[in-house]
């Protein structure tokens, strides 16, 4: 689907706890392939400290209702803003912008891996490997309990693990505590992941040692997020790489994490 | 329908609205978005030389209306441009500027020189206010001498339109305007960014790689539009404006204030259909107005 | 509760946290929203030897995310204030700093010398930095040889603390800082308004009754922090940072840049608590951060 | 009453037709004595573009409820945002603020006049002028008969005349084209007039010229609000005064108007 500036109206608002929405956008365009993976870029008009646009993963698209799903976790004035939008408002939405995720060519075993508001990406991508049949097993890892949002939806995709940081669910630990990153790991034809930073670091450390193909989702800051004022470069083997063209998402291979 | 071409010494706009170098790719990007032709002309990125890397990440910090950047004139070098950007450029129909940067007299000389080669390049807007590079760079826009010396020696060897891109970074804006005009700049562009400084208090350090880097967005529009009316009371040749402008009320307060044609930098970013917004509104303003031509407003400020 | 005592040269600061010249009248305005005692200090309007009228209206212009000002120093002179308002000052118990300006270096001296006089004055603030008045003001602090003159003039006649504050309307502000630093200023405080203007493009007209005037608040802060940082790591006097500061956080990071304190202007037109927050707000960063004292920030940027 | 910041909450949100609104805003500190003419400056958080508070005349007050009354008239960025205040929200709201209009002393004939928008303090003081008997004329002007608002209420408190610049409603023209303006108005012993400038000083010549007292309220815009940024003045026969704390009530002498 061609990139563009839509007004998106807000269809609905549901607040799953109490830092995390999910947003239903409505598209007057007719939406048609977009990857996990991409993004949107979203006008936040309402708050006064905001300027630039906010990125957000496509969480999942209803071709049907030809609506994006936003999950959005407030953590300072824009995601706070855009998580207090009313139904019926209308949002200016920059999208789909950069690369998804890539698929397994052929039928495979793949672990997806997320971290806090990184699960976003996600759910698109477990809803579209389950399309091809892959074999999925899902790990989401949190602070606490509390903090997991949508297990349910994810458990239509493949198994669901979980890890906290406080034990409050699942295995208590970082996600790479958890039993999958052990023996198990090599059995993984692919790990697509998300989440912060250092938690990717250490999935792809280990993802490395077990040479286990595998695909990350960067969040650097963003101008633009169509890849002209490169402001969200990361450094990779080809030297300064746009996160938001050339990514977000990168074979591990190509970035400068091997240590 | 007021006329809205006009002429900046030799560089014939079929509107008033360009696009900011650094702000605006290489134009292609914006193939999605809108047709380029109708844009008056745009520039495209800093170009040196020799390939650079630009700095670290992280290179941008967003600030109370504005945004710093020190991004550092990440580019492939001039060859690399004219081989494999240049050619994707022939099909616009509209002015195209390479934004030329350099840390020696030398190196701006070697690619303006290698600019003047390509046909399909309207002119250079000369760099000489870059605040994002170690050498050079703004060093040329902050100093008379400095910058006579790197605009005579680019004028000898490029003989097409050269615009000038000024430094807010000084204490006499007109100084340099004059300087610059009097060493053979066709033209006057300006503002380019603000040296400023974000700090992160939680880490307590530099938002940026670089410490300090370029404010740009509508929090500089105040500064650029009285940078922008000293300037073209200062000198004959055209001025450009720009810094801070999102909408068609700001285009039109720099027209009055003395430009003959306006850039659309960090607008860019928060709306890339902003550029075509802002032609719209102008014609819309002429026309209530009764205003016939864009240079009926040109430095028309009511004093 | 970690220490928030400061000492700048003689003055001893409670808190870091003064309030700006020109935006909080002579502090007597405020009496009504909190304790003037919880400062550090406050500096009261911009004083002169002689009355002044000040600039026609309007005077002000809203600008994004900051305004701009052409008051022009309105005030009573000297000898009003020495007589009508300092008698008012006498019950606060916190540094009061009158702030200087002349259109001459007599009038500098025949103002100081009066200020001298009042016992319950803490301090002079040397203003070299007014972009809004004809003569004097600005061209003070624009050029070294002129800021030397004045405040070696002005250091001789005056015998407490003297700080003085500098204009960002330069190409290097360092420059500046060393020269007044070196002519005998006890502290440096900046910035001052950045010149600016605004247009009305329904009108054509200026905002302003005299075309230009000066910006502040957040818009100019990054430039702000970087000019402080520039100061504070080229003088050995204290630095005073302001310019955008609205929060507690925007504070911390002018101390981080090297301030040993703050003054709040154009917030205190927003809300007029704002000191009090910041105060409070610092504090809470401190103990966040299990520092003891605010002497432990200042300057530490972690590069 | 002594002036503070406070967090006043919304209680009702009254359109009144395209542009005016009228909001309630409750506090939670005992209103007492406040004057017509004073006046609140407001903080718009909500929108991108505006940056200090922006001043609004005490509409009413109602001192069973605790709450004052601003009417709003939506001509920009502030005025707008505000307009749609929704109910159960706060503003932060500084008040009472400047020098009200004056009350005769002994019983006498008035005249209020107030343009457009400029009639919201003429509320107060048709109120409280009322409770000391005044006899009392109210004028209304505005370029449509839509943009007469609160005609009713008026009508409580005296007698209400109109003028329309279309005509639709009242006298045609403007307010000085009303009828008490030429002979009648030597019989009135003080004008109080609010609205826009060229209005107010057409309302003083012609005061100037009867001899009758005149109270204004000026509109000069605002930094602060109180006193300490000296952007608002006006020039009188004293020299620059401060609209914010010396006005915005002034009587005409004090003005250079004359001519
Ligand atoms: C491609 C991409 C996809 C994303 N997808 C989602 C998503 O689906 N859901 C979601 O909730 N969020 C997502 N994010 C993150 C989201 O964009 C940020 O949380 C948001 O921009 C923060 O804006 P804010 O105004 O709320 O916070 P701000 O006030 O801007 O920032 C709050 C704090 O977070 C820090 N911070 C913010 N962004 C970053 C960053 N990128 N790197 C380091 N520090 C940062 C700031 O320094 C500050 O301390 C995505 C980001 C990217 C780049
Ligand atoms: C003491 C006082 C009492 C007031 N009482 C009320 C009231 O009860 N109800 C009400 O609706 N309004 C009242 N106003 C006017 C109100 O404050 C302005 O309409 C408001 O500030 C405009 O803000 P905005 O963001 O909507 O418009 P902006 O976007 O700031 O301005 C819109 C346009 O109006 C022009 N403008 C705005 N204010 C002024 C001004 N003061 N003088 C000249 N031009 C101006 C601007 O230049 C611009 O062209 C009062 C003003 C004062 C000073
Ligand atoms: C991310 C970014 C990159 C920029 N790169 C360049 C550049 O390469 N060359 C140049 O002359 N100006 C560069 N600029 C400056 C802009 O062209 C423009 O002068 C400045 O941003 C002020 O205009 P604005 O406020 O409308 O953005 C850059 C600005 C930004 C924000
Ligand atoms: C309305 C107004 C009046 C001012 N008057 C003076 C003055 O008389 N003397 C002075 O040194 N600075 C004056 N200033 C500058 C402030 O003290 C301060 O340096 C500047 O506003 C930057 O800080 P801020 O952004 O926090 O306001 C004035 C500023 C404003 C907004
Ligand atoms: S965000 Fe602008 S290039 Fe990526
Ligand atoms: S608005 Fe600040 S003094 Fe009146």
């Amino acid at each position: 689907m061609k990139k563009s500036v839509q007004n998106l109206k807000v269809v609905s608002n549901q607040r799953l706890n109490k830092d995390h929405a999910l947003l239903e956008l409505k598209s007057e365009v007719l939406l048609e392939g977009i990857l996990p993976g991409q993004f949107a870029n979203i006008l936040v008009d309402k708050s006064q400290n905001v300027f630039l646009r906010r990125p957000f993963s496509i969480f999942q698209v209803d071709y049907k209702c030809n609506s994006i799903f936003i999950l959005i976790k407030g953590i300072g004035g824009g995601t706070r803003a855009l998580s207090k939008s009313l139904v019926g408002e209308t949002l200016s939405v920059i999208f789909p912008l950069g690369r998804g995720y890539t698929f397994p060519e052929k039928k495979s075993k793949v672990l997806l891996v997320g971290g806090g508001v990184g699960i976003a990406p996600l759910m698109l991508l477990a809803t579209m490997l389950k399309q091809s049949n892959h074999q999925i097993e899902i790990l989401l890892g949190a602070r606490t309990g509390e903090d997991l949002v949508e297990l349910g939806n994810f458990a239509k995709y493949g198994t669901v693990h979980t890890t906290t940081e406080d034990g409050s669910h699942g295995t208590k630990g970082f996600v790479t505590n958890h039993a999958l990153f052990g023996d198990e790991l090599k059995s993984f034809d692919r790990i697509y992941t998300c989440g912060p930073e250092p938690m990717m670091k250490a999935v792809a450390r280990l993802a490395y040692q077990n040479d286990v193909d595998c695909e990350v989702s960067l969040e650097n800051t963003m101008a633009c997020g169509y890849g002209v004022c490169l402001c969200c470069v990361t450094e990779t083997t080809g030297g300064h790489r746009c996160v938001c063209t050339d990514g977000p998402v990168f074979d591990i291979k190509q970035l400068k994490w091997q240590n | 329908m007021a006329e809205l071409n006009i002429d900046i010494a030799g560089l014939k706009l079929k509107n008033p609205v360009m696009t900011a170098s650094g702000t605006f790719g290489f134009g292609v990007e914006f193939d999605d978005f809108f047709d380029l032709n109708s844009l008056g002309g745009f520039v495209v990125k800093g170009t040196t030389l020799h390939p650079r890397q630009g700095n670290a990440y992280p290179r941008m910090a967003e600030t109370p209306s504005g945004m710093l950047n020190a991004v550092g004139l990440q580019n492939g070098g001039v060859k690399y441009f004219a081989e494999n950007i240049y050619p994707r450029l022939l099909v616009y129909n509209t002015n195209i500027l390479v934004n030329v940067s350099g840390s020696t007299v030398e190196e701006y000389i070697a690619c303006a020189e290698q600019i003047n080669e390509l046909d399909h390049i309207a002119g250079i807007e000369l760099n000489i206010s870059c605040p994002n590079v170690k050498e050079g760079g703004m060093a040329f826009g902050t100093s008379c001498p400095a910058a006579e010396a790197v605009v005579k020696a680019v004028r000898k060897v490029y003989n097409k339109p050269l615009m000038v891109k000024l430094s807010p970074n000084v204490t006499d804006i007109t100084e340099i305007a004059l300087a610059v005009e009097a060493s053979g700049a066709d033209s006057i562009s300006l503002i380019n960014t603000i040296l400023a400084m974000a700090i992160h208090a939680e880490s307590r350090k530099p938002v940026l790689s670089t410490v300090t880097g370029g404010l740009s967005g509508p929090a500089v529009k105040p500064i650029a539009l009285r940078m922008v009316w000293q300037v073209s009371k200062s000198v004959k040749v055209p001025v450009i404006g720009m810094g801070g402008i999102m909408n068609a009320t700001d285009a039109i307060e720099f027209f009055l204030a003395g430009a003959s044609a306006i850039q659309v930098g960090t607008a860019n970013f928060i709306d890339p259909m902003a550029s075509q917004h802002i032609i719209a509104g102008i014609n819309n303003y002429l026309d209530r107005h009764n205003f016939k031509s864009i240079k009926e407003i040109i430095g028309g400020l009511q004093l």
